[in-house]
């Protein structure tokens, strides 16, 4: 394996590696934050897509 | 606290008399574990004269990881660490009363070990003395950390796989220093091994203060 | 926008959002430098560029547990005067600890290529990839006791005495490591030695790190923030099951107990 | 006369199940209470509760004086606990057993004899190993460790189980000797009428709370 690919492949497995995190850590909060939601009863606003977490 | 200490670690071993569990089963099972490596090793007798000390204690460590689950389980199976908890007796002497018995009974089965690999991987003594030490030393860390890491697993109902995987990670640098101290005593290499031992003790005193100190915390949350 | 607290339902508030963009976009800035703008290492060539990533991952990991374990000390100490207090410190503990796992992962990843290319293998029983391997294990022990189903103080408890633990153990491994491998492997190995690291590359490891740290940061946030969020909906699940149980019946199931 | 127990609205939860969800009880020195209901009323929990086993989430609760919320340890020693399980070492004798637990509570080894024979366990089962006796000689065993431990507060989770006829009418002459002396009982019973004639007062429990007294005061 060259040196640039094995580069390559550093920096591409780690950035799968923190994307993924990322993603799994702000659906969750979103997937419990609905939950939490539905059982309240005022209304502190629907979600809506330009809330959501910007960062991945 | 002495009298207390003692009395834990009586009930423990005499319990351990009645059911022999560490001399019945885990002792032929790591005696098992010294024969299947020569057979995993091909009986390579060159192979096994070299590794003898490391694989010793590997099959210290599986036996003792054993020997560290009977311990609780007798506290488990019939609840009694509620009656613990409702005694006037204090956590640290449960602690160093329980790593009594527990050093005891890996001093046993180091007792068998022994002479196993002597026999069949075809070592020698070079330095008995330094062999026991090792040895002691070894049982004592063993036994301190396994007290430790058991109580904290005690309560759970995975206890059974949560345990090694808890034990062995701590257990790693006494693994370690217990196979290279071995190979000194045994003349396999001439380096550090009372270096090694003292390691090893250093590593028992640190887990005892630990758990001097942190022992009531675990065994409440148990 | 609409009214929202910490409590909210989102675990996003304006700082981490700021700091999310900010991390994106150091994290562009950091591959353009770390892979185009900086030049290759005299000794190394271009697997140096491996080493950007390598070394903030393991600064942070550390900084991680060393979080883990100030806030499983300040825990210990809170909850030993009054039990169910200093829970945030707890939150902060077990969110610390996956991030550090996390990069932990990570450390051994890239450090298992570099070897590849420096060294000519993936791995070499050297101090410090012995060591990192073992605290990965020890933290993903840690986190496993975590998600053990039990009362959260109960679980607080013994976790922070493990985190304890587990950090004193850290240097222990460490030097035990150490001395075996410079006894027995003598200088065999310090070949590929770490470079030299001056100049340009410097600046870009410094950065590199600045911006593994704002990334681990903004981890860390919304991980304790879903922690909270797990935490309120277990109450909210409470505070129903206590009603439901309000409503039960002395006919409900076989009324056994009744008989008199 | 002094209050031994004294709950408030006391909410305690395992794992993530209420099994206290607002308790309401005081009972005062020398009373017998038997606790009533169905399973799963936390006639169980309730005990646990007591003993400081079991972490109060909500409320007040104080237990021969000490306030559990601040430290469930203190009033275990004076309290003496018969679960479920029986609590025993299967391989020991139950001489060894009792006398273990004699002085594991700060007593002396010679009380073991006495609490066996006052749990009527012949002496020819006294060096037996307990996986050895049958489920009512091993209730007796778990008993007399009680006894052993002379407690100020008892509580117990179906003492009568296993039990003879016989050796039921016993645990309660014990029971109301130690109530007359000055000791607390609390016990979780399905046992209708020898419980009954036992107790001076029923309490009933029923999802989590206590919904019948007939001794409130």
């Amino acid at each position: 394996m060259s040196e640039v690919a094995t580069v390559a492949i550093g920096w591409g497995l780690t950035f799968v590696v923190i994307v993924t995190y990322s993603l799994w850590v702000v659906s969750r909060g979103r997937t419990i934050g609905r939950k939490i939601g539905i059982g309240e009863v005022h209304q502190s606003g629907q979600l809506q897509e330009s809330d959501l977490p910007t960062d991945t | 606290m002495l009298a207390e200490v003692l009395l834990l670690a009586r009930k423990d071993l005499r319990i351990e008399r009645r059911a022999k569990v560490a001399v019945g089963q885990v002792a032929p099972l790591t005696l098992l574990i010294v024969v299947v490596f020569a057979f995993a090793l091909d009986a390579n007798a060159p192979l096994l004269e070299i590794g003898a000390g490391g694989l010793y204690w590997v099959a210290v460590l599986y036996g003792g990881t054993l020997l560290t689950q009977r311990a609780f389980e007798i506290e488990t199976e019939g609840g009694n660490f509620d009656d613990f908890k409702m005694s006037p007796i204090k956590a640290q002497s449960l602690f160093l009363g329980k790593s009594l018995s527990l050093f005891i009974q890996i001093c046993a089965l180091e007792l068998v070990l022994t002479p196993a690999i002597l026999l069949l991987y075809d070592v020698q003594v070079a330095e008995w003395l330094l062999l026991i030490a090792a040895g002691v030393a070894g049982a004592v860390a063993f036994s301190v950390c396994g007290v430790l890491w058991g109580v904290m697993a005690a309560g759970l109902r995975v206890r059974s796989t949560l345990l090694p995987l808890l034990l062995i990670p701590v257990l790693a640098p006494v693994l370690l220093a217990g196979s290279r101290a071995f190979e000194t005593a045994l003349g396999i290499r001439a380096d550090a091994g009372w270096s090694w031992t003292s390691l090893m003790f250093v590593i028992a005193a640190v887990h005892t203060v630990v758990g001097l100190a942190a022992f009531g915390f675990l065994l409440e949350e148990s | 926008m609409p009214e929202r607290t910490d409590d909210s339902k989102m675990t996003a508030t304006p700082l981490t959002r700021v700091l999310g963009i900010l991390g994106i976009a150091a994290s562009v800035v950091m591959a353009v430098l770390g892979l185009f703008i900086s030049p290759p290492d005299v000794v190394q060539g271009e697997a140096v560029r491996m080493l950007y990533l390598h070394v903030p991952s393991i600064w942070i990991a550390y900084g991680s547990f060393v979080l883990t374990s100030i806030s499983s000390l300040l825990f210990l100490a809170r909850s030993k005067r009054r039990e169910d207090s200093g829970r945030h410190y707890d939150r902060l503990a077990g969110s610390a600890a996956e991030v550090g796992v996390v990069f932990t992962g990570l450390t051994l990843i890239t450090g298992m290529l570099w070897g590849k290319v420096t060294w000519g293998t993936y791995w070499q029983w050297d101090a410090r990839l012995t060591t990192t391997v073992l605290l990965f294990v020890t933290y993903l022990g840690y986190l496993a006791l975590r998600r053990l189903p039990a009362d959260p103080v109960v679980r607080g408890r013994r976790a922070a005495v493990m985190a304890l633990i587990s950090f004193i153990n850290v240097p222990i491994v460490h030097y035990s490591v150490d001395w075996w491998r410079t006894l027995h492997q003598k200088a065999s190995l310090s070949v590929g030695r770490r470079p030299e690291i001056t100049g340009e590359m410097y600046w870009t490891l410094l950065y590199s790190a600045l911006t593994v740290t704002i990334v681990g940061a903004w981890l860390i946030i919304h991980r304790y923030r879903v922690i909270r969020l797990e935490e309120i909906r277990d109450e909210e699940n409470l505070k129903m099951l206590i009603s439901s149980r309000h409503q039960e019946k002395p006919t409900d199931s076989t009324a056994a107990g009744e008989v008199s | 006369m002094s209050t031994i127990v004294k709950f408030e609205n006391v909410v305690a939860v395992a794992g993530s199940f209420p099994v206290l969800t607002g308790v309401d009880i005081s009972v005062q020195e020398g009373e017998i209470v038997l606790l009533q209901g169905k399973n799963g009323a936390g006639k169980t929990s309730f005990l646990r509760a007591c003993a400081g086993l079991l972490r109060i989430n909500d409320g007040s609760a104080q237990v021969l004086g000490f306030d559990l919320r601040v430290n469930r340890q203190a009033p275990r020693r004076y309290i003496g606990l018969l679960g479920h399980e029986n609590n025993l070492y299967r391989d020991l004798w139950a001489i060894e057993h009792v006398e273990f637990r004699a002085v594991l509570g700060g007593g002396q080894k010679s009380d073991a004899a006495e609490a066996l024979a006052r749990v009527g366990l012949t002496s020819r089962l006294w060096s037996v190993p307990i996986s050895a006796l049958s489920a009512g000689q091993r209730r007796k065993v778990a008993i007399a460790s009680l006894i052993a431990n002379r407690p100020q507060l008892w509580l117990l989770d179906e003492p009568h189980s296993a039990l003879d006829a016989l050796s039921r009418a016993d645990l309660n002459a014990i029971l109301k000797e130690a109530a007359a002396s000055g000791a607390t009982v609390i016990f979780a019973s399905h046992e209708g009428v020898l419980s009954e004639e036992l107790s001076s007062r029923v309490v009933t429990m029923r999802g989590g709370q206590v919904v019948g007294d007939s001794g409130a005061r």
